[in-house]
């Protein structure tokens, strides 16, 4: 019963910690703008992530080596770097993102100007990483974000016709009023929102966190081939939702306060009340993922001390970096610029960080030395390497598409 | 190159380390499991560069893990003055494997002055800073 | 020395490339997609439009009881700031003909419109005495909705 | 003397002509007994004639998956080959010569890499 109770809980934290403010912004803007024509990329992005973050969880259960860890032995010290470069400077964007967004969504709970609530957000997020132990923080984010399954509750309140619905999913077409640059700079984006490479740092660290070893893994992967998927619904929902409502309206979404209209529209005030404890819960928990996977890629990548489970001071300079971190997104959110702009770039630039993130995990999965028995099989190396085609494709794709349509506009 | 085709086979008694597959870019961890640093470079015990080697010289045998300096100078060029090399001497290790352990406590250390002087001039002075989280 | 050039030099051309991409991804986003004048004011046109249809929705919705004050705020918020955006975009061109010059004098006025009607709505929403009502601000937008959608098929007929 | 400034050196062999780069350079731990492991003495080095870039832990190991991956590093990595240290008359900052009738050996390691 108890370990019952131990599987259910670990699905549920992984559908509530999967969707994050690049998943909310990016499929409400894609939902709006192409209706359900791009669900195959959040259904070819779903499976990726499990794909990979699995392997990057039993790489860390097999060896209790973190995949920053490996990165650096694997891809030497300057191919290495430019990954922790670029992985940093992601990272560091989905941080701002993030806080970005609890503080959007808190000033449309409270009309208070997002700007007075980013220290509030910053502050928040740096003492739950100080004080507060990684499974509580993980659970009850998690937890909380399970509130978003409002917008498929929403979906199915506006009564839509399915069947339209059903022909957009299962034979994608352009919509006529825009372009095929936007329509595979919207599939890239999603592609980056569903694949963020932060996720598997993040999860793999986790791992070493919690002190996985071998025998718990079949839980891990029931939390992740369950909990991912039905977060990838959820996704699916929030850009069903903006194609319903939003999409007939003319619409094309810019800002948060859009994402939630459907919401308000079938459910009410005590939607709105769900969806905004939604959106402060996920981008909560995310900008605590993303902070944090700041602070493992740095310390892994100089080989620092780090890890949650260390007091603070046994981990100086990866909670120091921390720190730095949160304090450069918090004065970035202070010049005004606008948190969904930001998100938008952040999943962009994540599709092309991709290959130097999975290519190493892969390759490690593969070496018995760090595995021992515990090496991938043929399967998940096929399904692996047709992954790594599609993830060199969209990340050589995004830069002349982003030039292309003027990121999307 | 026709040697390089139809290599000789060597076995060697012993076992073998390569400094790129085992020992570079590899976690190093103290007696106690507490990361360290990464191995930024090797060095060695070899006679000064650019003088012919005398027949019969013995092998050069590996003194030290390097980090610190070491590792801006390995991927941008150049090479750091031998007094700013921060060394883990030989000794000091107790076993290679996917991560390299040291067989002393990693506090004393040269390679950890950086994150002793973080941990005391500002980690520690934060309210908490010595919490147990578990 | 010949090793630490060599390695400098091929680290030099990766910084780089990065700079270069970094850059022109900046520039890309700033400058938006480089287009016509006509092109940028329909492009102006359709996010305000979209601006207005979102604030007549959030009308709608706080009318039914069915969205909180502030959020009905923070939306109408947003929708001038769009607002606003667009028309900085048009008042950034610098059209060199007559056609352009008149395209760009029409789109503003169209936009003004709008401008008006959010500013309606906001009063609405925030007023503590009745007046201007709710209707009133709806009413201006829908009008405005309506002239862009005219403006935007002009457009497009040309 | 560092490591890392033999890595990625020239190799010629006595006649001046190039041989490749050296892309490792191979310990044995059988020397004394030190603190608490042997001292590792350097074999030789491993000169591969093609390139001298990393191969991500593919180097002359048995290990051959995932399939195009491992090929394709094994293909770049192919003709390199072993000189011991009695092989290596001169180590410079630009090139290190062989000495007369240096031996290759293969570079490989058993099955797993490691012992």
């Amino acid at each position: 019963m108890k370990r019952l109770l131990g599987v259910a809980l670990g699905v549920l934290t992984a559908i509530g910690g999967f969707v994050d403010i690049g998943d909310l912004v990016t499929n409400a803007v894609v939902g709006s703008r192409f209706g359900l024509s791009l669900v195959w990329v959040v259904a070819t992005g779903v499976v990726g992530i499990c794909v990979f973050a699995n392997m990057s969880g039993r790489v860390a259960a097999a060896s209790g080596r973190a995949t920053f860890e490996v990165i650096r032995e694997r891809l030497g010290p300057r191919a290495g770097l430019a990954n922790l470069a670029a992985s940093f400077l992601i990272n560091l964007m989905t941080v701002t993102a993030e806080l970005g967004g609890i503080a959007l969504a808190l000033q449309l709970a409270s009309s208070v100007q997002y700007l007075l609530w980013v220290p509030v957000a910053v502050v928040a997020v740096w003492l739950v990483i100080w004080r507060v132990r990684f499974s509580i923080m993980e659970n009850v984010t998690g937890l909380l974000g399970l509130t978003l399954i409002v917008f498929a509750v929403a979906l199915f309140l506006l009564k839509p016709d399915w069947g339209s619905l059903g022909a957009q999913v299962l034979a994608p077409s352009i919509p006529e009023q825009e372009t095929a640059a936007s329509y595979w700079y919207y599939a890239v984006a999603l592609f980056g929102a569903a694949m963020t490479p932060y996720e598997v740092f993040f999860f793999s660290s986790g791992a070493v966190e919690e002190g996985w070893s071998i025998k718990d893994l079949a839980q891990s992967r029931i939390n992740v081939l369950v909990g991912f998927p039905l977060g990838g619904l959820l996704s699916v929902s929030i850009a069903a939702c903006a194609a319903v409502v939003l999409l007939p309206a003319g619409i094309a979404v810019t800002s948060l306060s859009q994402v939630i209209l459907p919401v308000a529209e079938a459910a009410g005030k005590v939607g709105l009340a769900f969806v905004l404890v939604g959106i402060v819960a996920a981008t909560f928990g995310a900008a605590l993922e993303t902070t944090l996977s700041s602070g493992y890629t740095l310390a892994q990548f100089f080989g620092w001390s780090w890890g949650k489970f260390r007091r603070p001071a046994q981990a100086a300079r990866f909670h120091l970096s921390m720190i730095i971190c949160l304090l450069i997104g918090g004065a970035v959110l202070a010049t005004g610029v606008d948190p969904v702009l930001v998100t938008e770039y952040s999943v962009v630039f994540s599709a092309i960080a991709l290959p130097l993130t999975y290519l190493p995990i892969l390759i490690v999965a593969n070496d018995p030395q760090y595995m021992g028995e515990h090496v991938n099989g043929r399967p998940v190396n096929m399904v692996a390497m047709i992954y790594l085609v599609i993830i060199l494709a969209a990340s050589l794709a995004a830069i002349p598409l982003m030039i292309v349509t003027g990121a999307g506009s | 190159m026709k040697t390089a085709r139809q290599p000789k086979y060597l076995r060697t008694p012993g076992r073998t380390l390569d400094a790129q597959l085992h020992l570079l870019d590899r976690q190093v961890l103290d007696v106690d499991g507490v990361p360290v640093t990464t191995v930024d470079d090797i060095e060695i015990s070899a006679p000064p560069p650019e003088t012919p080697i005398p027949a019969g010289t013995p092998a050069p045998t590996l003194t030290a893990l390097l980090t610190g300096p070491v590792l801006g100078t390995r991927i941008f060029g150049g090479r750091p003055p031998s007094s700013r090399l921060i060394r883990i001497p030989w000794r000091d290790v107790a076993d290679v494997g996917v991560v390299i352990r040291l067989g002393v406590r990693g506090e004393p250390l040269d390679a950890d002055w950086v994150e002793r002087w973080i941990r005391d001039k500002i980690i520690a002075r934060i309210p908490g800073g010595r919490h147990d989280p578990r | 020395m010949a090793i630490g050039s060599r390695r400098s030099r091929a680290a030099l051309c990766g910084a780089w490339l990065v700079c270069a991409g970094v850059a022109a991804i900046l520039l890309s986003g700033c400058a938006g997609a480089p287009g016509s004048v006509p092109d940028t004011v329909s492009t102006a046109v359709k996010d305000s439009s979209s601006a207005v249809a979102t604030a007549r929705l959030a009308l709608g919705l706080d009318a039914d009881g069915k969205l909180t004050m502030a959020a009905t705020a923070t939306t109408l918020d947003d929708s001038l700031k769009e607002l606003e955006t667009a028309r900085t975009t048009l008042l950034q061109l610098s059209p060199t003909v007559q056609n352009d010059r008149d395209l760009r004098r029409e789109a503003l006025a169209v936009l003004d419109e709008g401008t008006s009607g959010l500013t309606t709505a906001r009063d609405a929403v925030a007023s503590t005495d009745g007046s201007p009502t709710l209707q009133d601000g709806d009413r201006l937008l829908e009008a405005a909705a309506g002239r862009m959608s005219a403006f935007t098929a002009q457009l497009g007929g040309q | 003397m560092i490591l890392g400034d033999v890595l990625g050196t020239p190799v010629h062999d006595p006649a001046g002509l190039r041989l490749g780069r050296v892309a490792d350079a191979r310990f044995t731990m059988n020397g004394p007994p030190g603190q608490l492991l042997a001292d590792a003495r350097l074999l030789g080095l491993i000169v591969s004639p093609h390139s001298a870039s990393s191969f991500l832990g593919y180097e002359r190991t048995g290990l051959a998956r995932p399939w195009p991956i491992a090929h394709l590093l094994r293909w770049r990595h192919r003709g390199s080959f072993l000189v011991l240290w009695a092989d290596i008359d001169t180590i410079g900052t630009d090139t290190v010569r062989l000495r007369e009738g240096f031996t290759a050996y293969s570079p490989a390691l058993n099955d797993t890499g490691n012992e």
